[in-house]
């Protein structure tokens, strides 16, 4: 029987490297709900409108009539994170900006991936030597999961940089319990040089609870310690940015506190 | 402000404290506004800039004279090649180089100024309409603007921070061949306009949207030092192509290529009311719309004849202003020392200026970029009192912002 | 009854046995003698509708967002969902289980009992309006004879859930959202409820199925022919059905490019989709509205065509249909009914991707300043018009005989509602004159927004 | 009018507030006593032959190790005469009236001299810091402008902490600099 169960999915099936009690998690089922999972999410990935500078210029070039972001199903930019997967980071970082980007990072609903799209956002560009205002690259500020650099790019590497995040959701296992997408690797690590900011990638990683999770601790029982620490480190994640959206400074501090559970 | 009697006792409700941005759907970019509304009512707008500041200055003031023409694109970057020309106007100013540039360079510098221009005006009015709501037309200007990026890609091999003017001429020569494909350009253009204005100019909602909303009267125009369509649209016939005209401005004004006329004025043939309304009477929304939609065809016209004057240069003439008068070894040249100059240009926003100190250094000692929208974003305030929330986006919109150089 | 029973109590052991025994008895080939066909027909109808109506409910917003992307698409010159599926129909699909998957945030500040509970509320009463509307001459959920008043009344509960969920929101620009839309919807309700009672004035009724039968015949015999106001009735219930179900130009409570999301800007995931779910169904209920009360129902116009729909759907004209054409006929009055609806959902989007967003004072005036009246003018225009005596005109009977027996009741109620309108007229002048409205005039400043200082 | 007229119609209204000019540059300039430049400016705006009723640009130059020169670039919408004026101030203690009250358009200029160059501007309304975070450390725009480590944690790039004027490569051995 155990036989049966080490069939071997696709790319979403169980490493080789993982140890064998791994392997009983994965069955047939279950990956075929990740497939599918994974299909619709790969293929409603929708950008939050976050633009900074000339880079939204390209990327609002990107979603106009030449190049149809919504061809792939990336067509409705959404004003609030709330309803965003996916943020663009498009343009300068200044450290004026940078903790807005924080929070609105913050404020997204996982699972949520970041495109760092400029030469600005990945390493300073023009402004890395001189530039004393410019965050050098916002993976300090943010998890980046695709750099793409130019100045700037052009659409078309925009619609590939939405690829790669299509391709990266197709790697995941949510419902077989990778919820913090470590184990499948597309979780990006966090910058070491501002973990004293941040925290350490287990607070970072928050977990998300979805019906997905749900139907985890339905098939495999209460999540243990180690996940223990990923819901606290969710509430206190959540803490600081449940305000309301797009930096109401004043009035996000009205309400901090913990997550919803 | 002393909020009128009738709203006391009508509408008066709790006032309460609205954050706007930096990052909102239509604050152009990082704009932040702190709103103080009664209910829908705006009492007063603060905005507060520099979330973008990107220390062009010194930047500046560490590289040479020709590696500063990149950090000019990249501050309007909607009109980058506008930038362009003005800094290495005010450079060649400052070197003394007028006399040096051929005469093919100068109507080539012009043409791409204008393209430019109907390139950033097609992108305010585009954003303008999704302010007010329709989104429709921001995408059809999209769609002619991408054949605009074609031209520039074409002559530059850049999309929007092109890079190509430097001083004492262009980065790469220019490719004559691109004649042809500006003027079909222009000649598919001309039907666009009449269709955005068909869309939007003057749709019923839209007109009612901004017609009387932010009425910006001639002297505060004047006092907060607003230019550009923000200037005319109040009806105050300020043109720096008109009235202190630099690269080839002075033979089209007077061959008559472009007017200024009031929009209320009558022209003798129709086709004409278009380009010569450059010049609105209210001074709200729409007059500043108007100004820009004008502009486009303006603008179309000038090209045009950029064109036709390309077309009757010699041979000589095309052979001298192939490329660059500086040779690429000669890239770091010096101006001499306590040597300080200052040029203005008509940007698509408005007055642009640069004042470059030189120290006799091949690097620029001290580089200040007078923005337009800096100045345009000031008066936010003044002319937001008493608007509706819904009137604030819309007077965001037609003062037509661009966050990379108001905060530089 | 009672020789089914008996055969229950000693049942054939050569037959079949349990449920399959009891299915061949109700819908057995001898099934009409035992049961005549009503009942037959009745069982046979609910299993229909057991099948329409979850469709109408669920696929319906499937499409229709599909549909939107692509009408916009179209009309922007680009291409729309394309690789999800042939040209992107499964695009909808994956939203909603991409949807379905993410992180279900509530805000911290926020109630959280009002906020779970607002997009439930609100889908239920957008759902709810389904129970009343007619797909066909027998295929009607409940045919409540306070049809039309019913829908009047459930419209009004998914204001109750918008509120609910903007204002737990605690969230700036969704309360701004939330004040938006119940400024709109509430004075928006009276414009779309008077056009209602026009209806009903000609009808007679406010059962659905009557309104539909009363426009039985050719095309001339559908409501919004009936008299020369009533297509600007018509025009008058679609502008109001827009502004009811928040769609440009009249989107102001979820405005993008003002408020950010409007009242669900704090909602993510699953909760998000549902306020979707409720929008695109309301679509499709105000279309379904329009199209039963003013154009016909599940009429074709074609008088033949219509007069065997009726008669094959064991309507009530007595006679007693095989199953099967009964079946046909209500699926065709079905399809009737659903393709008028599509050309105004139609309409709609074409409407909301062309026109620019009005401003809430401009909407307010829209309301009050001319929907308003102009619709209680057509109001009494109508009832006039219905005091026409058509009948004796055509009829044998002696005229004072025949005559005061319908004269009497309407005349009173014509002379009621012109009183109320009077009324209403010298109020409405008291209330739209006043110095508020005139000092806008006399000073600009106080909208134009030129400094006072 | 051209430079020279201005500068003599204004030397018979304000002869004590012109320290000087240099009409030798390719912007001619005035220099201006500091505790005159508002009644000057204010002669400049309301006399219907100057009518400058344009400010264009306000902009502070840094000296070391003595002075900080603020410079004004003035213009008339309706005569077309540019004019530029100077005001030297000393680079320890920058102070100047400001011109708020004379073109409201200074409002943020001045601001943006202030957070950039750590000019004071007395009489400003509102005083503070424009482009840079509000609480940003040093002026950067002066030339001995010592970076921070990190803003807030984050990092602040390749000189934090160090003087950014570090030799450019035209300045290093073996690169020849030529006239055009």
């Amino acid at each position: 029987m155990t036989e049966l169960l080490k069939i071997q999915p696709g790319h979403s099936g169980p490493q080789p490297n993982l140890p064998d009690e791994e392997f009983l998690k994965y069955n047939v089922m279950l990956t075929t709900v990740d497939h599918f999972v994974n299909w619709a999410r790969a293929a409603s990935v929708w950008p939050m409108t976050f633009g900074l500078a000339c880079c939204a210029i390209e990327m609002m070039a990107a979603g106009a009539s030449k190049y149809d972001l919504d061809r792939f199903g990336s067509g409705p930019f959404r004003a609030t994170p709330r309803q965003a997967d996916l943020m663009i980071v498009a343009g300068t970082v200044t450290h004026k900006m940078a903790p807005r980007v924080r929070r609105l990072y913050d404020q997204m609903p996982e699972p949520k991936y970041v495109i760092a799209m400029g030469a600005c956002v990945c390493r300073g560009g023009p402004y890395h030597l001189y530039g004393y205002h410019v965050v050098k690259g916002v993976d300090l500020i943010v998890p980046v999961d695709v750099y793409l650099p130019g100045c700037p790019p052009r659409p078309e590497a925009l619609l590939e940089a939405v690829f790669r995040i299509q391709e990266k959701i197709k790697l995941e296992r949510t419902v077989q319990g990778d919820r913090d997408r470590t184990g499948a690797g597309t979780r990006p690590p966090v910058n070491p040089r501002v973990q004293h900011l941040w925290g350490t990638p287990e607070a970072q990683h928050k977990t998300s609870t979805t019906w997905a999770g749900w139907l985890r601790g339905l098939l495999f029982g209460p999540p243990d310690e180690h996940e223990h620490g990923h819901d606290e480190g969710h509430g206190e994640g959540h803490g600081d940015d449940h305000g309301g959206a797009h930096g109401q400074d004043a009035h996000a501090s009205a309400h901090g506190g913990g997550g919803h559970h | 402000m002393a909020i009128p009697q009738e709203l006391h006792r009508d509408v008066r409700t709790e006032e309460f404290l609205l954050n706007m941005g930096p990052q909102h759907p239509s604050t152009h970019g990082v704009l932040r506004v702190v709103v103080r509304t009664d209910g829908e009512l705006v009492l007063e707008a603060t905005p507060h800039v520099g979330y973008l500041h990107r220390c062009f200055e010194k930047c500046a003031e560490n590289t040479t004279w020709k590696q500063v023409v990149p950090y000019t694109d990249r501050m309007d970057y909607l009109a980058a090649m506008c930038n362009n020309i003005t800094y290495t106007l005010a450079v060649e100013k400052l070197m003394g180089w007028e006399k040096l540039i051929p005469r093919k360079t100068t109507i080539v510098r012009t043409l791409l100024f204008e393209l430019q221009r109907i390139a950033s005006h097609l992108m305010s009015i585009g954003t303008y309409g999704l302010d007010v709501g329709a989104i429709t037309p921001f995408l059809h200007c999209f769609r002619e603007r991408e054949r605009l990026l074609e031209i520039f890609e074409e002559v530059s091999g850049q999309r929007l921070n092109y890079s190509y003017i430097t001083p004492g001429g262009f980065q790469y020569p220019w490719p004559d061949a691109i004649n042809r494909k500006i003027k079909g350009f222009c000649e598919y253009f001309e039907e666009r306009i009449t269709e955005y204005n068909d869309l939007l100019s003057y749709n019923g909602i839209f007109i009612e949207r901004t017609k009387s909303i932010g009425v910006l009267s001639p002297q505060q125009a004047r006092a907060y030092g607003c230019t550009g369509p923000m200037l005319r649209g109040s009806g105050i016939a300020r043109d720096l192509r008109w009235d202190q005209p630099y690269l080839l401005y002075d033979e089209l004004k007077k061959e008559g290529v472009f007017r200024v006329r009031y929009q209320g004025d009558k022209t003798p043939d129709p086709r004409d009311q278009m380009v010569d309304w450059s010049l609105g009477e209210l001074g709200d929304c729409w007059s500043r719309y108007m100004v820009r939609a004008a502009e486009l065809e303006q603008s179309r016209r000038i090209v045009l004849a950029c064109l036709a004057k390309l077309d009757k240069l010699t041979d000589s003439e095309k052979e001298a202003g192939a490329g660059n008068i500086i040779k690429e070894a000669d890239r770091a040249y010096t101006a001499p020392k306590g040597e300080e100059a200052y040029f203005k240009s008509e940007n698509p926003r408005g007055e642009l200026g640069y004042y470059v100190v030189s120290d006799g250094k091949p690097k620029a000692y001290r580089v200040k970029a007078r923005a337009p929208s800096f100045n345009n974003l000031q008066v936010l305030t003044e002319i937001s009192r008493g608007a509706m929330v819904a009137d604030l986006i819309a007077i965001i919109g037609s003062i037509d912002i661009v966050l990379g150089e108001v905060d530089r | 009854m009672i020789p089914l029973l008996a055969e229950a109590l000693n049942p054939n052991p050569a037959g079949p046995t349990g449920v399959l025994w009891l299915v061949q008895k109700l819908v057995g080939p001898d099934a009409f003698e035992r049961w005549g066909g009503t009942l037959t027909l009745v069982g046979s109808l609910g299993i229909l509708l057991l099948l329409v109506v979850p469709i109408v409910a669920t696929l319906f917003p499937l499409f229709a967002i599909w549909l939107e992307r692509k009408v916009s698409a179209h009309m922007q010159s680009r291409l729309g969902p394309m690789e999800v599926g042939w040209h992107g129909w499964l695009q909808t699909l994956a939203d909603g289980i991409k949807l379905l998957g993410k992180e279900d945030i509530i805000p911290a500040g926020a109630d959280k009992p009002l906020f779970i509970l607002g997009p439930i509320i609100t889908l239920a009463g957008v759902f709810v309006m389904l129970a009343v509307m007619p797909m066909g001459p027998h295929l009607i959920p409940a045919d409540l004879n306070l049809g039309l008043f019913f829908l009047a009344a459930a419209g009004s509960i998914e204001v109750i859930g918008v509120m609910m969920a903007g204002w737990a929101s605690n969230n700036k620009w969704s309360l701004f959202g939330t004040m938006r839309l119940a400024t709109q919807l509430v004075s928006y309700e009276v414009p779309l409820g008077i056009s209602f009672v026009t209806v009903t004035a000609m009808a007679g009724s406010l059962s659905m199925q009557e309104i539909v039968r009363q426009q039985h015949g050719w095309i001339w015999n559908w409501f919004i022919f009936r008299n020369p106001v009533m297509p600007l009735v018509f025009i008058i219930y679609f502008t109001a059905s827009l502004a009811e179900t928040k769609r440009a130009p009249f989107d102001l409570p979820e405005a993008e490019s003002e408020l950010v999301a409007g009242f669900h800007t704090e909602y993510s995931g699953m909760r998000f989709s549902i306020f979707f779910l409720a929008e695109y169904v309301a679509m499709y209920v105000v279309a379904a509205i329009a199209a039963v009360i003013f154009l016909g129902g599940w009429h074709t116009g074609i008088g033949p065509f219509d007069a065997w729909i009726q008669g094959a759907s064991g309507g009530w004209g007595g006679e007693d249909p095989s199953l099967a054409m009964a079946v046909i006929a209500n699926l065709v009055g079905m399809h009737v009914v659903f393709a008028k609806a599509w050309v105004l959902i139609f309409v709609q989007m074409w409407l909301r991707w062309t026109l620019p967003r009005i401003r809430l004072d401009q909407v307010m005036d829209l309301c009050l300043k001319f929907l308003l009246p102009a619709s209680v003018v057509f109001f009494m225009v109508t009832i006039g018009w219905e005091l026409l005596p058509f009948e004796s005109w055509t009829s044998d009977i002696p005229f004072i005989k025949d005559h005061l027996q319908w004269r009497l009741p309407r005349f009173a109620v014509f002379l009621v509602y012109s009183c109320l309108v009077g009324y209403w007229f010298f109020w409405f002048k008291r209330t739209f004159q006043d110095p508020f409205k005139r000092s806008v005039k006399e000073k600009p400043w106080v909208i134009s927004g030129v400094s006072t200082t | 009018m051209n430079f020279k007229d201005v500068v003599a119609h204004l030397k018979e209204r304000h002869s004590d507030a012109i320290e000087g000019t240099d009409e030798t540059k390719r912007d001619p300039w005035i220099v201006v006593k500091k505790d005159k430049l508002v009644e000057l400016c204010k002669t400049l705006r309301d006399d219907p032959k100057l009518d400058y009723d344009h400010l264009s640009l306000i902009s502070a130059v840094d000296y070391p190790p003595a002075t900080i020169e603020i410079v004004y670039h003035l213009d008339s919408l309706r005569l077309n005469h540019p004019l530029v004026l100077k005001v030297k101030l000393p680079r320890a203690t920058p102070k100047i009236p400001s011109l708020v009250t004379v073109w409201p358009t200074a409002d943020w200029h001045e601001r943006e001299s202030y957070d950039l160059m750590g000019i004071e501007f007395e009489g400003h309304p509102n005083l503070t810091r424009i482009l840079c975070a509000e609480d940003w450390v040093g002026f950067p725009l002066r030339k001995d402008y010592k970076w921070p480590e990190e803003y807030h944690g984050v990092p602040c790039g390749p000189f934090a902490g160090k003087d950014v004027n570090i030799p450019p490569e035209w300045e290093q051995e073996g690169f020849t600099t030529r006239k055009a």
